[in-house]
């Protein structure tokens, strides 16, 4: 698949950052709105997407490494598990929640009631968060990265 | 009666998607059908969760009144993130049968003597 | 002993956690060194396997002494408080019975494949996905919760059929890959269907919770017919059993051996619905359990004819032993069949459960073991015979015991022990099962007797072809396989020996427990809701 | 330790395995008077089929589809309708599921 036309170009670059930031917007405030690491992940893979149509197949892969693309999905993995252990580790049980009410990173406890909601809360749930949207969008990506890479393949030979 | 119709919707997925699975022969179709099963199943889980007039169910900063349960669209969720490497895989294979068969009818392939 | 105490206490979280993050650092570890990654998979395995031991010790020894055995893990808690709406792994008898099976299996698979995996490469993706696999399977066999059970069937059947298709080059391959994800996706969307149903109904996910509250009511009938055809589709029971033979024969035989472990997977889910989550349904409703029952055990007669029938005209290697194992199948689901049939109402007016109910259904556990092992074991002599000779049609084969002697003679073990001849281990299962359907009904018995004899002759006929005869001259260079295969291949042969020279031993401290287990379901369901 | 209560009989492995090698023995001893009258390269050790001429080795094995012949030629008309059902198409796998899935609804629904 070769790369669309300047105009498309142009118009996909400046849009991306917008996207990226909603992306990223959506898996930051995972635990306080809808949305999560799953679905900051797509709408990010989604923004790449464009790219790769914008762009073409072949010059992503030029750009990026498959290699490295699984590389930092099973970075993304192994952190949401060892996250789990060390609920093991600090709390006492698997997947525990061990940051509520440590006044650390997100570790304050909200306050009941309506009002304005607090970022800095949830406890593992936003770090978990980060951990699934960086495997989303690596694993999303790398998966409409191969598909588009394969069937161009296909009709280069042709 | 009116909340019953998205009951209808989730049984008349699920049978079109059957149908599209049965009764097609292109692999592409049959993968389509499959999805459509998932999205009827996706909407009977969304449709068991909804409540007339709640709102989403998040404490901080919330309107108050009744709230919608949050279980059902957790489940869909995952169901959904289920869905997409299914799908995913299914298209792979499918770009894969091509090459090897030339042929996305699902008759032509895949036949042994026995 | 403090150390063990605490390994043990969260060793449900550990045994799916393991291998869980083990897959995900298989990639990682595979860019150091090829040999440190084989390691280290099998390392990962060995703990898992160990893990799964450790529980079932545990859990074997107390249930025979009349403990109460049952382990329950909640996930994120530090007090057990509110169980029912977390999300929880509940180990009984049965559960880690199955565990045992899918850790040993993944475990000689990964070191068969050393040596018969070796010429290919994309590796590190094949292991991630044994181990995600494994993953799955554990976790559908101890899981506590509907919808998780869903999640891991789910996880199991992707990874499966990734590993299906793994040798992409070939276009059957890819072909039986992409039937087993039709199936697959198909049947777990049902499951999930029905799941959704139950929780409609009764606003819990949980399986003891569902269970104590079932009613049968419209909805419950639809939901379990769901469930009992969408997971005996991907156990693979006859007349939906088309994909299994392709999907066996078509994927490399390590493959092959956890794809076992994750049809039995499903079938324990067959189990779990007919004697736990509808077991109070079906012991208070005798006329309902019966027809199930005769359903079930009709189904598994049928599975053993056509598996044995097919088996017959095969002349594909590996094809041929993927129809006896959907014959085998027949057998456990028969178990199944007479334990619903057998319940009656005696001349009080109570509802009894004859003694050879019971005894059905331990030989029917007993025998998910001893199939596991003995078709196990052949598919792993078949892939030895493919990785020495590159081939698998029978026709084309002959003489090769000259060149490969261990190999036949564990062909020969698998053989006597798959067909049911005594003293191997598939014939005391099988006597079970006999001894009660023919109690229940001696035309089912005797059926299964004959395609037990049937299934013999099928494996003769294999045993001739490919390993009698006078040499052959285009193998005259086969050599004997490499020592990994011989040892995954020979463990088995011996564990499959000492179930058949020991039987009473296994089934008095493993099979009996794991049979209770499911029979008692009461106490499943009081373990979890007894904390409330 | 090796016996298995049945409900209804017992299995024993270890009287069957003694069987078995009582039996071995009683063999490996009649065998052995057969042994002396066995004399190498002469008449005794060639191949004698009914006076024809010995095959090469190769034509001599029998394959694997020719085993059982009699067997599936006799049941030809079951074959054929086993063979008619396995059409090897996702389509007709997943029909059989919904055939199956339609009589379980009328059985269970029925009662």
């Amino acid at each position: 698949m070769n790369g669309m036309s300047k105009i498309v170009k142009t118009i996909s670059s400046i849009i991306f950052p917008f996207i990226l930031i909603y992306g990223l917007y959506v898996i930051a405030h995972g635990h306080l709105t809808p949305g999560g690491g799953f679905q900051g992940g797509a709408v990010v893979t989604s923004g790449l997407a464009m790219i790769l149509v914008a762009y073409g197949s072949v010059w992503t892969m030029g750009k990026i490494k498959e290699k490295n693309l699984s590389l930092f999905e099973s970075l993304g993995a192994i952190c949401f598990i060892l996250l789990a252990f060390l609920g093991l580790g600090f709390g006492a049980v698997f997947f525990n929640n061990f940051l509520v009410g440590s006044d650390f990173l997100f570790g304050t406890i909200p306050a009941t009631g309506s009002g304005l909601a607090d970022i800095n809360t949830g406890g593992v749930l936003p770090l978990m968060n980060f951990a699934v949207g960086l495997k989303v969008i690596v694993g999303l990506f790398v998966i409409v990265l191969v598909m588009a890479y394969a069937s161009s393949i296909k009709e280069g030979k042709q | 009666m009116i909340f019953n119709i998205p009951f209808i919707a989730v049984v008349a997925l699920i049978l079109i998607g059957l149908y599209a699975v049965v009764f097609k022969r292109n692999l592409i179709k049959m993968v389509i059908g499959i999805t459509l099963i998932e999205s009827g199943v996706n909407l009977f889980l969304i449709t068991l969760g909804y409540r007339e007039g709640s709102v989403a169910p998040i404490y901080t900063s919330s309107p108050g009144g009744i709230m919608s349960l949050p279980v059902p669209q957790a489940l869909t969720l995952t169901s959904i993130v289920i869905g997409v490497a299914v799908l995913a895989l299914m298209l792979s294979l499918v770009v894969h049968i091509y090459r090897h068969y030339g042929t996305l009818d699902a008759r032509k392939i895949g036949r042994v003597e026995e | 002993m403090n150390i063990v105490d605490a390994v043990l206490a969260h060793s449900p979280a550990l045994i799916v956690a393991v291998p869980l993050i083990g897959a995900f650092l298989t990639p990682l570890v595979s860019r150091l060194n090829d040999k440190l990654r084989n390691i280290f998979v099998i390392l990962v395995l060995g703990l898992t396997s160990s893990l799964v031991l450790l529980l079932a010790s545990d859990i074997f020894t107390k249930a025979t002494q009349g403990l109460p055995s049952i382990h329950r893990y909640v996930f994120g808690s530090q007090d057990l408080a509110l169980p029912v709406v977390r999300i929880l792994f509940e180990v009984d008898g049965m559960s880690i019975f199955m565990a045992i099976i899918s850790a040993i299996l993944a475990l000689m698979a990964v070191i068969y494949s050393w040596a018969f995996m070796k010429e290919n490469t994309g590796l590190d993706k094949y292991y991630t996905l044994i181990l995600l696999m494994t993953a799955g399977m554990l976790g559908m066999e101890l899981t506590g919760d509907m919808f998780n059970f869903f999640v891991f069937l789910e996880i199991t059947s992707i990874s499966s059929c990734a590993l299906i298709a793994f040798w992409t080059h070939k276009g059957e391959a890819v072909d039986a890959a992409f039937k087993y994800i039709v199936i697959s996706a198909i049947g777990a969307l049902f499951v999930l269907f029905a799941v959704a149903l139950l929780y409609g109904q009764y606003n819990a996910l949980n399986i003891a919770v569902l269970a104590n509250a079932i009613q049968y009511t419209f909805l419950d009938k639809i939901a379990l017919v769901l469930l009992i055809v969408a997971l005996a589709m991907k156990a693979g029971i006859v007349p939906m059993h088309m994909w299994l033979p392709d999907a066996y024969g078509r994927a490399p035989s390590s493959v092959t051996l956890i794809l076992i472990g994750a049809t039995q997977a499903s079938l324990y889910g067959v189990f779990r619905v007919c004697f736990t989550l509808y077991g109070g349904v079906f012991n208070s409703l005798v006329i309902t359990s019966n027809t199930i029952g005769w359903v079930i055990a009709t189904l598994a007669i049928i599975t053993i004819l056509m598996g044995v029938t097919m088996a017959l005209r095969q002349s594909d290697f590996k094809r041929l032993i993927a129809y006896a194992a959907v014959a085998e199948i027949g057998y456990m689901l028969l178990g199944v069949g007479t334990r619903l049939a057998s319940t009656y109402i005696n001349d009080y007016g109570q509802i009894t459960f004859p003694a050879y109910g019971a005894t059905a259904l331990t030989g029917s556990i007993f025998h998910i073991m001893n199939d596991a092992l003995d078709v196990g074991l052949l598919f792993l002599v078949a892939g030895a015979i493919y990785y020495a000779t590159k081939e698998t049609s029978l026709n084309r084969m002959g003489g090769l015991a000259r060149n490969m002697k261990y190999t036949s003679i564990f062909f020969i073990i698998g053989l006597l022990a798959v067909s049911g001849m005594p003293p191997m281990n598939g014939f005391a299962s099988k006597l079970l099962i006999y001894e009660s359907t023919y109690q229940l009904n001696p035309i089912l018995a005797i059926i299964a007797i004959l395609a037990s004899i049937m299934l013999l002759a099928v494996f003769v006929k294999v045993f001739h072809s490919a390993f009698m005869g006078p040499a052959l001259p285009k193998f005259k260079n086969v050599k004997e396989v490499s020592k990994s295969m011989l040892i995954a291949m020979g463990v088995i042969a011996a564990i499959i020996i000492v179930f058949g020279l020991f039987p009473n031993l296994v089934v008095e401290n493993i099979v009996r427990p794991a049979a209770d287990a499911l029979i008692q379901h009461s106490s499943y369901i009081t373990h979890v809701l007894g904390g409330i | 330790m090796f016996t298995v209560d049945t409900g209804s009989g017992f299995w024993n492995p270890i009287i069957w395995v003694s069987a078995i090698v009582i039996a071995f023995l009683i063999m490996y001893i009649l065998r052995g008077f057969g042994k002396k009258e066995y004399k190498e390269k002469t008449g005794q050790t060639q191949v004698f089929l009914s006076g024809n001429p010995e095959y090469e080795k190769e034509q001599m094995h029998i394959k694997a589809s020719n085993i059982y012949w009699g067997f599936t030629e006799t049941l030809r008309w079951v074959y054929k309708v086993l063979q008619k059902m396995h059409t090897g198409d996702v389509s007709d796998y997943v029909l059989w599921f919904v055939i199956v899935m339609a009589v379980l609804f009328l059985v269970v629904g029925v009662i």
